[in-house]
């Protein structure tokens, strides 16, 4: 094991003996390219050519009005090829498994928009795919799964455990001990054991890399917060990585607050009690879990934040203070959700709700003097069947059921 | 301690026997029973496997066998109370197999202090390298128990040698690449790996992943000291009940 | 009347005369705003902060290999904000309303794309915004319709005639002769009485002003041929006439084919039989109508091209021979949709697709020396139920039941 | 001509009336029958409409006699014969009114010259403006046939005296913005846009889009030559049917 990535008293590599090698060999080829500046520029030029990078950033003159508060800016990420920030990560290693050499990539996914992503990213380069998605996520988000198919991905619906994103990370896991010779698994967040929070991360931080020149650029100075959301805290860590050596930016992480941090349905692991220290899935960090150390259930309207993990790399962050999280419910998820869709015509998906929703909350107190900055990570498109029932649209329900009955006519 | 057990043991047969439970499944009486079972039919030490939510190195099997035992209701604490009861019924060793997580959250010394007191030999912790385990060693060390360390066959010399310098009691080497349960081709494509790990270390081999028949057992023979019967005895308890356990023992453990 | 906008014996303004004072208001800022260098700046600014123009180009490494052909080229409206080269349009039009101090905006729409589009820059405007939108049309594309009226738009359901995209048309023209004091019409395609023709080419102009720099940049050449699918002809504008003045430039627009030419259920305008010159919906061009002068059903898979009209531009670029016309059916586009969607990661819309149908057809005759360009001109995720049905996936048609059957429980 | 008669029977009546009805709509038969009553309750000119499937200016119920007449399947060829019938049966004049697809069609001149042959006195073709009649107009002059212009309350003044220019017969002023079909204010706002119209030209004026009673009518008197009733004969129809219609036009007729 050359390398096993902590970050105060997170992360590390807790791997099966199986996979040490080839964990050994990720490292040594992620270690190249690092450093290695033509790698870089090789993966901004994917980037701009295949997804539409840089994305801007947008200001929201309707929102800012609105709140009377500071001006709020929005890095939008959902104008990536395939709708979310997940883009970035999966066209990066998609670049690395090119150079390793291997024909097949893995991945597990919640919402589904990493599956896509990882899908895509298998089409472009012509590698073959497999992508775990837990049996409860593959009927909430059938939209990505029709087109993980279609884009020739082998999609698994996995029945084990609770059936979501973390089993979903387990089974992708058994599948790699198994086929590491030609397989990489393409991890869809800054989770897991090293390398992956620091790759994912690396990757990601193209986000706030453009950010930071591109607020500079535009309003002469550096917004007061950044707010993210923070499911496996990808985008989270790709926004704020820009900002961490500017001391008086306030960097934000909002997770999933669900029906409520009293409900205990929720999936918030670094703002709430209901979550400890513990080692799983390969890496030590915030796990939301038992005295025992089992798993709980975790619960958001979000399919991308209904994770028992997080970042080592945040919960790091979070004990040193360099970033302050909070939780928002889904009732204010769905409240911001409409009110920027109303305001400013961009439609966040569910998970880049919550950071809206938590800037919406704190932007009256602020002053008109300071800007804010939004990680808009993705794009709602993917989410209509959840907001459409979140709304409870009559119109849609209707839709369905006449489409329903042609089907079975 | 335990490599001196399995060394006696080897002087008397050729082959020892391991097999392996999820503590809890399908409840506790009937582990009790198949515990039973399996000592009365001469296997030579034991595997407990405290259930965890997230068996990462588990297939199909074995992590069915752990959610289900969860969901019934397996606490940590009725897994050391069980193990207390084997323990001091059954003459043979039994290690603790689980996951870092719950030994972790126990507290790792403490852990490892309750166990050895419990009279547990050993532990396999599938998810916990040598690098990460430095409060573990130090505990096993202090309360001589045997922390016992995988081999893969993706594993190079030098890691070998590494792991079995931090090991104790014996090396478990898995059969091939890939997660509990599915077939192993047992055939000479072993017999290399086999050499390698026999010439890294000292400590008894163990082989398991795959093992599941008389024949896979006589293929062992000579090239490791102890086979281990993993998912096979679950799939049997699954497929013909608790009874079926010690006939199927006694026909692997015929010379 | 002070301008009325010819193109050879196409265009001109056949306007009710309570439109005339309007129309001459509109030509009148429009004329103001093209000889505006500060306008098309402000135009550039926001397409690019609310946007992410300029599009890029993609290189289609698999496609090219797999026809082993032409290098082919993709230029990527699919990654607008709204998903299509629409929002090209609407913004444009959105900030020509705002000069003219109008505080509503209507429009017709057919695919819902144009809808989501107006609907979009309309919340970002602060308009007050009304769609018509053909019943049959609403019935199939239901998602764009719940997105338009999370968006705040009201959404009418247009009753008569087929009721479809002229349908819708002609509705919003009846809104307009009512309400034109507070309200501009926003055409979505390069129709219509003058100066919508010209003015919306103009601001789909920005597509073959980038994609020619950017194709040059990347090749050093100018491509053999580029394809774009035709409804109303505005994205086909749009790329073409980057290009118009590069005689070595073959351009070939592509009709919907329907089910086939002979079939008569088709949209094909300048490349059958089925179609002459007539005047409707204020202006000259080929329409598909019998010999009194009705109009006649049209069919497409794709709802965007499934018009009887066609822009007046190219019907005089057709006769001029500037542009080749081309049909492609439904099974072909269905067809190519997948192959593009496997071998290249992206997902054209069904009328894009329509674009790249045609492409395939030509590129096994061409030269390996050779280069083309197909315009995408949008995402096909918005076109998932027809897409699931096209290829009648058994798994989508269950989950559609299943959910129709959790609403009725 | 078109104009000599309506300044004629301005001598007997305060104001004459013109309506109008959509061919083949419910029935040519029942269009023949309406056209009788209205003759025989003493209007004084009439708009046959010949249906177009795209009738951008018109509101719903003329739109929809439209679309019906047409999927009855009413050709133009059918709506000539028509027209040569009722030219030859009553005695007041008739005009096409359509959309300009339906002459471009036929061929413009043709067109103008089959219709006057037919005895048809003018044409009212919303969608086009003088700018783009130039074939309509010297065919028109041709076979001394009426384009009909509108004004409307949106047009300059430089505007009106444009079209009167190449106006004759009369000027059909729309009451309003809109489409037909939908409510009219009758009040004094209408007379400043009536006294624009009147400067403009010296043409008789009809005032169409809305009139639908006794009092509208009455309104108008000493303002306009011309009242046009239009949708509301069609939802009469629609509604009562064909018996219906003499009544509601004697009441108008009244003075
Ligand atoms: C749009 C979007 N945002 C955020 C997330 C959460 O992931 P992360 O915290 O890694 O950014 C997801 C996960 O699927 C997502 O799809
Ligand atoms: C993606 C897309 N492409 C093309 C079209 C056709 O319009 P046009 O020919 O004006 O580009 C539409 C119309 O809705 C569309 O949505």
């Amino acid at each position: 094991m050359i390398d096993r990535g902590y970050y105060g008293g997170f992360g590390g590599a807790f791997l099966p003996e199986i996979l040490v090698t080839t964990f050994d060999e990720l490292v040594d080829y992620f270690n190249d390219v690092k450093n290695d500046p033509v790698f870089w520029r090789e993966y901004e030029e994917v980037m701009s050519s295949y997804s539409c990078r840089p994305t801007p950033i947008t200001y929201a003159e309707n929102l800012t009005n609105h709140f009377n508060g500071p001006k709020i800016y929005i890095k939008r990420e959902d104008l990536n090829h395939t709708g979310a920030h997940k883009a970035n990560n999966v066209m990066g290693q998609g670049l690395l498994v090119k150079r390793m050499k291997k024909s097949r990539v893995i991945a597990e996914t919640g919402a589904g928009q990493h599956g896509v992503a990882t899908a895509t990213m298998a089409a472009k380069f012509g590698f073959d795919c497999t992508i775990y998605m837990g049996e409860v996520d593959v009927e909430r988000q059938r939209p990505n799964v029709f087109w993980m198919e279609q884009l020739g991905a082998e999609v698994i619906p996995v029945k084990e455990g609770t059936r979501i994103l973390k089993d979903a990370i387990n089974e992708a896991f058994r599948d790699w001990v198994t086929n590491m010779d030609t397989t990489h698994y393409v991890l869809g967040t800054a989770c897991g054991p090293h390398p992956f929070p620091e790759m994912v991360s690396y990757f990601q931080s193209i986000i706030g890399k453009e950010a930071r020149e591109q607020i500079l650029k535009t309003e002469g100075k550096l917004p007061k917060r950044i707010y993210a959301c923070v499911g496996g805290g990808s985008n989270a860590m790709g926004i704020f990585s820009g900002f961490f050596n500017d001391r008086d930016v306030e960097l934000v992480g909002v997770e999933a607050g669900g029906k409520g941090l009293d409900s205990k349905m929720h999936a918030v692991r670094l703002s709430s009690e209901d979550a400890s220290v513990g080692v799983a899935q390969g890496y030590k960090t915030f796990f939301l879990q038992n005295k025992d150390g089992q798993m709980r259930e975790t619960h958001s309207v979000a399919a991308g934040l209904d994770y028992v993990g997080v970042s080592p790399i945040l919960s790091d962050l979070k004990e040193k203070g360099r970033v302050r999280f909070e939780a928002a419910t889904d009732r204010e998820v769905i409240e911001a959700l409409s009110l920027t869709i109303k305001k400013e015509g961009v439609i966040p998906a569910l998970e880049s709700s919550h950071a809206f929703a938590r800037a919406f909350k704190e932007a009256p107190q602020m002053s008109k003097q300071d800007m804010i900055l939004i990680n808009q990570s993705g794009r709602g498109d993917k989410d209509i069947f959840t907001i459409a029932d979140a709304v409870s649209d009559p119109k849609w329900k209707e839709f369905i059921t006449k489409k329903a009955e042609k089907y079975n006519a | 301690m335990l490599r001196d057990y399995l060394e006696n043991r080897l002087k008397e047969k050729k082959i020892l026997l391991m097999t392996h439970i999820v503590l809890g499944y399908p409840t506790f009486d009937d582990a009790y029973k198949i515990i039973e079972s399996m000592v009365e039919a001469g296997v030579d030490l034991m595997e407990l496997q405290i259930p965890f939510s997230e068996p990462i190195a588990d297939g199909p099997v074995i992590l069915q066998a752990n959610q289900k035992s969860l969901s019934g209701g397996s606490t940590v604490s009725q897994c050391f109370e069980f193990a207390h009861k084997v323990v001091e019924r059954f003459n043979i060793p039994f290690l603790f197999m689980s996951y870092y997580n719950i030994l972790y959250k126990y507290g790792v010394s403490q852990f490892v202090r309750d166990a050895a007191e419990t009279g547990i030999q050993g532990f396999i912790v599938p998810d916990l390298p040598p690098e990460e385990g430095e409060e573990y060693l130090i505990a096993a060390e202090n309360h001589v128990t045997s922390p016992i360390f995988i081999f893969s066959p993706t594993t190079s010399d030098d890691r070998m040698k590494y792991l079995a310098s931090h090991g104790k009691g014996f090396i478990y080497c898995v059969a091939r690449k890939g997660v509990t349960g599915a077939g192993t081709d047992f055939s000479d494509h072993l017999n290399s790996y086999l050499k390698r790990s026999r010439q890294a270390t000292e400590l008894p081999l163990a082989l398991g992943f795959g093992v599941k028949s008389k024949s896979d057992v006589d293929f062992l023979k000579g090239k490791v000291d102890i086979a281990v019967i993993g998912s096979e005895t679950i799939r049997l308890v699954d497929r013909e009940g608790v009874g079926a356990v010690s006939e199927f023992i006694k026909n692997l453990n015929t010379d």
